[in-house]
């Protein structure tokens, strides 16, 4: 599936976006595997309270499922308007 | 109903005008305009905004449908730009019409309060030798749950 | 803060546009457009709206005025049209600048409420042979009590 | 003083403003000596909760004063807007 990060997600981690091989189940156990990869993971996902997640373009949770998910995204809470 | 989100500057003058032109059957017309504030005293080189392509789009057509289903509209406006922005300029805009000014009010207040926390937008600010993501304000997410 | 009284149309794009445009210190700005709606179905030939000359523009600037005390405004407009309106005609509009769009929003949603009830305009409608008086609605006047 | 009447006041009584030499002390005593005057203005009059009034171009009741005031007006209630 393909990885987005926005704004400060993006520039910790350093691309704005990767294809990742996973079998995780859900958005959290997919977390914990890109944090045991690399530092720049684990800072980045270091305080999920800081953090957003989308799943295929619609706002979730750390739990939902990504079971057949084609996108997630992380990002910092929105600032639009 | 229409949603554009584009780089581009957007005529504000002539969005306003042409939504509220030729309407004989809504007698209330409410826009929002947020426009770059130079919160720096005059320090602001740039407001960098960052967007998410797809979601975005999809986002604000969710929330404009939501306040058509929730409000009597005659129609829903909503633009937003991203991209390098300057003090001045105009970020983003909404307006609702209506048969009657409640409506109309509270359908814009509804549009702004969610795309402030809803619609994937992030604002940094160029301001002397530092850039800052702007952070959330815990008050943005709180008018939330008016609705 | 400007507020004017006129028979002749104004040019809601120009004023709104001329408000909004270079503000560096204000993020939001919230317009209201009041339009002659043809509630007869078609039928409207006209709206009438007699004033108070001397009145109308004192109660005006004491409610700009209330709403500058109120909340932290950059600026107010109010412009209002008296004479025989059609369809379709812009009747008046207001617009409020804030840094926050909390503050131009409630001050421009009381600017409404308090000339809706409180500036001395009333309107007659002439549709097909009869011409009739357009009467109070309670809930303009219960809309004051948010205040 | 001046009296003016707007909107239906000022069609039922048939002039948008006369001159009226009167002792009253109150917008009500004004009321009663000019629904006493003719037929149009006890009509005009009939209903005192229909009416709004302002003295002196200030927006009051009708037991207000109208010592030294140079204009009274009277009117049903607003619609601006």
């Amino acid at each position: 599936m393909d990885v987005l990060y926005f704004a400060w997600v993006r520039e910790r981690i350093g691309v704005p976006k990767e294809r990742v091989e996973t079998d995780a189940a859900t958005v959290s156990a997919l977390v914990d595997e890109l944090r045991a990869r690399e530092d720049r993971y684990a800072a980045a996902f270091a305080d999920l309270s800081a953090l957003r997640v989308a799943v295929d373009q619609e706002l979730t949770d750390f739990d939902a499922s990504i079971a057949g998910a084609r996108e997630i995204a992380f990002f910092p809470p929105m600032t639009g308007g | 109903m229409r949603v554009v989100v584009q780089e581009a500057p957007f005529d504000f003058a002539a969005e306003a005008a042409g939504f509220a032109d030729g309407r004989h059957d809504m007698g209330a017309v409410v826009t929002f305009t947020g426009i770059v504030r130079d919160v720096t005293s005059g320090d602001l080189q740039a407001m960098e905004i960052e967007h998410y392509p797809g979601m975005t789009e999809k986002a604000l057509t969710a929330i404009a449908e939501e306040a058509r289903q929730r409000w009597s509209l005659g129609d829903v406006l909503v633009i937003h730009r991203y991209g390098r922005l300057h003090a001045g300029d105009k970020i983003m805009m909404v307006a609702t019409a209506a048969r009657h000014r409640k409506d109309a009010f509270e359908a814009a207040e509804f549009l702004m309060d969610y795309l402030k926390s809803r619609a994937p937008f992030w604002k940094k600010e160029h301001a002397g030798d530092s850039a800052d993501w702007v952070a959330a304000r815990d008050e943005d997410e709180a008018a939330l749950t008016r609705w």
